[in-house]
């Protein structure tokens, strides 16, 4: 059912945690099965320096999580917001059919946390 | 690694002594039984006296017997069959809301063609009041379709009651006996039932195989036509070394019922037990003692997602299964859990854990190794558990 | 006592590699293909690929394949859930006399419910001609149903031809292929095929397992509701085991489907020869050569009736089959050797030998030792030999 890669992240899932007083916090909940998704941003000047997050999902879900974390950090803000939810999926080896909106909650809950950076930095 | 195989309400192994039999039905005995000759005349002896050992195991009559392709076939001829033979008398239907999909989709599939459903509610612990079946009859209702025991909680409905309702009203009753077949005590005539749907991959026989009760005298248009097998009721070629299959699976369970049940309950009550004890956040779904199947267990974990439980469990060799929306590849998490009034969160934490003939304490002693562990792991990365665990904190505080 | 089985037209034995590997699936890799755990995994995993063995023996993709409990619920499938489908377009359907009575009797059931019935004849050799086809086509035309080649007399129809005719004219044509899958060529695309049923159980693999084609972009209104499987087109738990070996058998049959039609036919001429040298008053049923399935074949043995020609060789351990009505249990003769114009008589006295893999040379031997003996001592009772001979006599002395 699913990619190595995914139960590779699911099992060994990078980034997971909070960080404390974040930049940027985003998170979605999955209108389709309830589920919930947390991501924390740490920005250094335009660059992501760290990023954690926490999920409640399937396995699917954890292992976008962990993936678009690890794709996002060191990257720019402006790189980290191309990313797209298929890049999720595609960097995971593909995702069974029935699980694509799954990747959809952890490309939405990192454009939200930017969403939040932004609001943050403007604010000041 | 161990594998500890949990989900006997899924599917069963097949029994070594009914595979054995069916061998030689695939193999030797090949015959069709509608043939006249000696290959033909040895399997249809031997699809008789199957008939026979399901129908003992219902307290039924061989020829009230109808072999279908499984439960799932068997609970579409009871209802569709049942609507169509009684639509000139009423088009309203009864069922629950804890049916299983094989039930309830085929009465939706009827009430998207003109007839009316009705759909009694349960209880938290997932049981149907008996009244509540009462006042849904109208004049117009001509089939009740209710459960035996449900396979996601386990929970036994009061069948019997149901049936004298059913019976005295003069209302066809159909009872969906898929997981308690071959687990529990059964007897057709005590419970008043006119339709009984069982399966045989659920008791140690194939899958592909499943049987309709059908009362003598109760009318069912059939759904499938041509050669006329099955006196007319499910026409198709016999399968016969599965059907075969079947009626041995059937002589064993009725051996071993009784210690089996026993059995397993006590491994299900040790596995309850030692998991309320280690992990915390945890909710029983279904109701406790007599009312449930002895082989099932379903919990809520609270704050983590039935999928990522099971696919953890399963790198640890055990196989179980959940009623999250997310294994179910459906928008919503299991309806029998939402209707028991559960909210979407815990429904989405459920597992399942079904018990079998294999299975021993040692197994439950290693699920009770490695779930708390997985459980911690994923509450870790939960979102939601973060949020309790400081809401508790700052109870206890405030105390 | 030697046995020879001559009625693979009506079930085969299961190749010894099949069942081994359903054994497997049985007892060991018997998860649900449901479920999410390895278990489940495995068993979907090998459905999938038994989707594409048979997919490939029909020239067809793997979703085009939807597994059902054999050839007769396909037909049922093909021909409802297309009726059910199209019944906005129209409500005429097209049929032939020499159906299978999982055709003939599904259709019969919706001419009984609203649909109109064109069933068109065939010659003496059991062919359809295509212009009788063209001619019963009407505006109102939803659905042609001719099967590919016969089962009691192998006769093989222009499926390609007609199917042409059905795609210009934008009607849905089903062919039921059950007899000729795995025994001569199929290929869906170039024969212009909208559904086509294939059987497990006449191809080695298990009873209880068959498919339907639905070429992509065809609707067909399913007839069984439940969990969903086999993509809603059919629900029930799939009968994995059954499914594999069905697979399998198809891998097995792709081999050797070559190489065994032609022994067969040479088997068969072998044994019509024999039939003609040492039988008189013998007529060959069905067409010779190309025209006809290589494993079949249907002679009318004058003056006896089937059963008793049965029931005689049954004795010396041959296993036949025959068009008699004394064998189905109806009150007429085979539908197929009367729609090609032989006399009850003449249809009565019908005996189909159909080959297989075990069959030998030998066996061919032993039923030309046997048959003439049984067919004397039949026709010594029968009084329609006796006036046969006299008036032949009477007719020799006139010359
Ligand atoms: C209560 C109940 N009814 C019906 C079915 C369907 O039976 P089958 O799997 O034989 O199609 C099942 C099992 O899947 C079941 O648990
Ligand atoms: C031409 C034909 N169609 C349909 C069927 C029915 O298939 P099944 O026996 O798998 O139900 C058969 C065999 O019995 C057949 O020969
Ligand atoms: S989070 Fe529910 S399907 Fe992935
Ligand atoms: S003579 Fe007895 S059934 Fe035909």
């Amino acid at each position: 059912m699913y990619t190595e890669k995914v139960m590779d992240h699911f099992m060994n899932p990078r980034n997971v945690g909070e960080i404390e007083n974040p930049d940027g916090v985003g998170e979605v909940g999955n209108a389709k099965c309830g589920d919930i998704m947390r991501i924390y941003l740490d920005v250094d000047g335009d660059i992501i320096k760290d990023v954690k997050f926490k999920t409640f999902g399937c396995g699917a879900a954890v292992a976008t999580s962990s993936m678009v974390t690890e794709m996002v950090k060191g990257k720019t803000i402006e790189e980290a917001l191309k990313i797209t939810n298929a890049a999720v999926a595609e960097a995971l080896d593909g995702l069974p059919p029935a699980k694509m909106h799954c990747s959809n909650l952890a490309a939405d809950a990192l454009h939200e946390a930017i969403k939040d950076y932004h609001q943050k930095t403007l604010k000041v | 690694m161990r594998r500890v195989y949990l989900d006997h309400s899924a599917t069963t192994p097949v029994d070594p002594e009914v595979a054995k039999l069916m061998m030689t039905y695939y193999t030797e005995k090949y015959g069709n039984p509608s043939s006249v000759h000696s290959f033909g005349r040895d399997a249809k002896a031997a699809l008789e006296n199957a008939r026979e050992s399901v129908a003992k195991l219902l307290g039924a009559q061989p020829t009230e017997i109808t072999f279908t392709s499984g439960g799932t076939e068997a609970d579409n001829l009871a209802i569709i069959g049942t609507a169509e033979a009684q639509s000139k008398k009423g088009k309203h239907i009864i069922t629950s809301a804890v049916e299983h999909h094989a039930v309830l989709e085929t009465c939706e599939f009827l009430e998207k063609n003109g007839y009316e459903l009705t759909i009694v509610p349960v209880d938290e612990e997932g049981l149907i009041a008996v009244e509540d079946v009462e006042k849904a009859i109208r004049p117009d209702t001509i089939l009740i379709t209710i459960m035996h025991a449900n396979n996601e909680v386990g929970t036994i409905q009061p069948i019997a009651e149901i049936g004298k309702l059913a019976r005295d009203k003069g209302i066809v009753f159909h009872v969906d006996a898929v997981q308690s077949f071959g687990k529990i005590p059964i007897d057709v005539v005590a419970m008043n039932v006119d339709l009984m749907t069982v399966s045989s991959h659920k008791i140690y026989g194939p899958k592909g195989v499943g049987a309709l009760y059908i009362r003598k005298g109760v009318r069912v248009i059939p759904r499938i036509y041509g050669g006329g097998q099955e006196k007319k009721r499910r026409s198709g070629t016999e399968n016969t070394p599965g059907i075969i299959g079947f009626g041995k699976a059937c002589e064993i369970a009725a051996q071993r019922m009784e210690e089996e049940a026993a059995r397993e309950a006590k491994l299900r009550d040790k596995l309850l037990e030692g998991i309320m004890e280690k992990i915390d956040y945890v909710k029983l779904n279904g109701p406790q003692g007599e009312k449930r199947l002895p082989g099932i267990l379903n919990v809520s974990i609270q704050f983590i997602e039935g999928e990522a439980l099971l696919l953890s469990l399963d790198m640890m060799g055990i196989a179980a299964s959940s009623g999250s929306a997310c294994t179910s590849g459906s928008l919503d998490p299991s309806h029998v859990l939402l209707a028991m009034g559960l909210t979407h969160e815990i429904a989405h934490g459920s597992l399942r854990f079904s018990f079998g003939r294999q299975n021993t304490e040692e197994d439950v002693d290693y699920v009770l190794e490695q779930l708390p562990k997985i459980v911690e792991r994923l509450r870790m990365m939960s979102p939601l558990y973060d949020q309790a665990k400081h809401s508790k904190c700052s109870q206890a505080k405030a105390q």
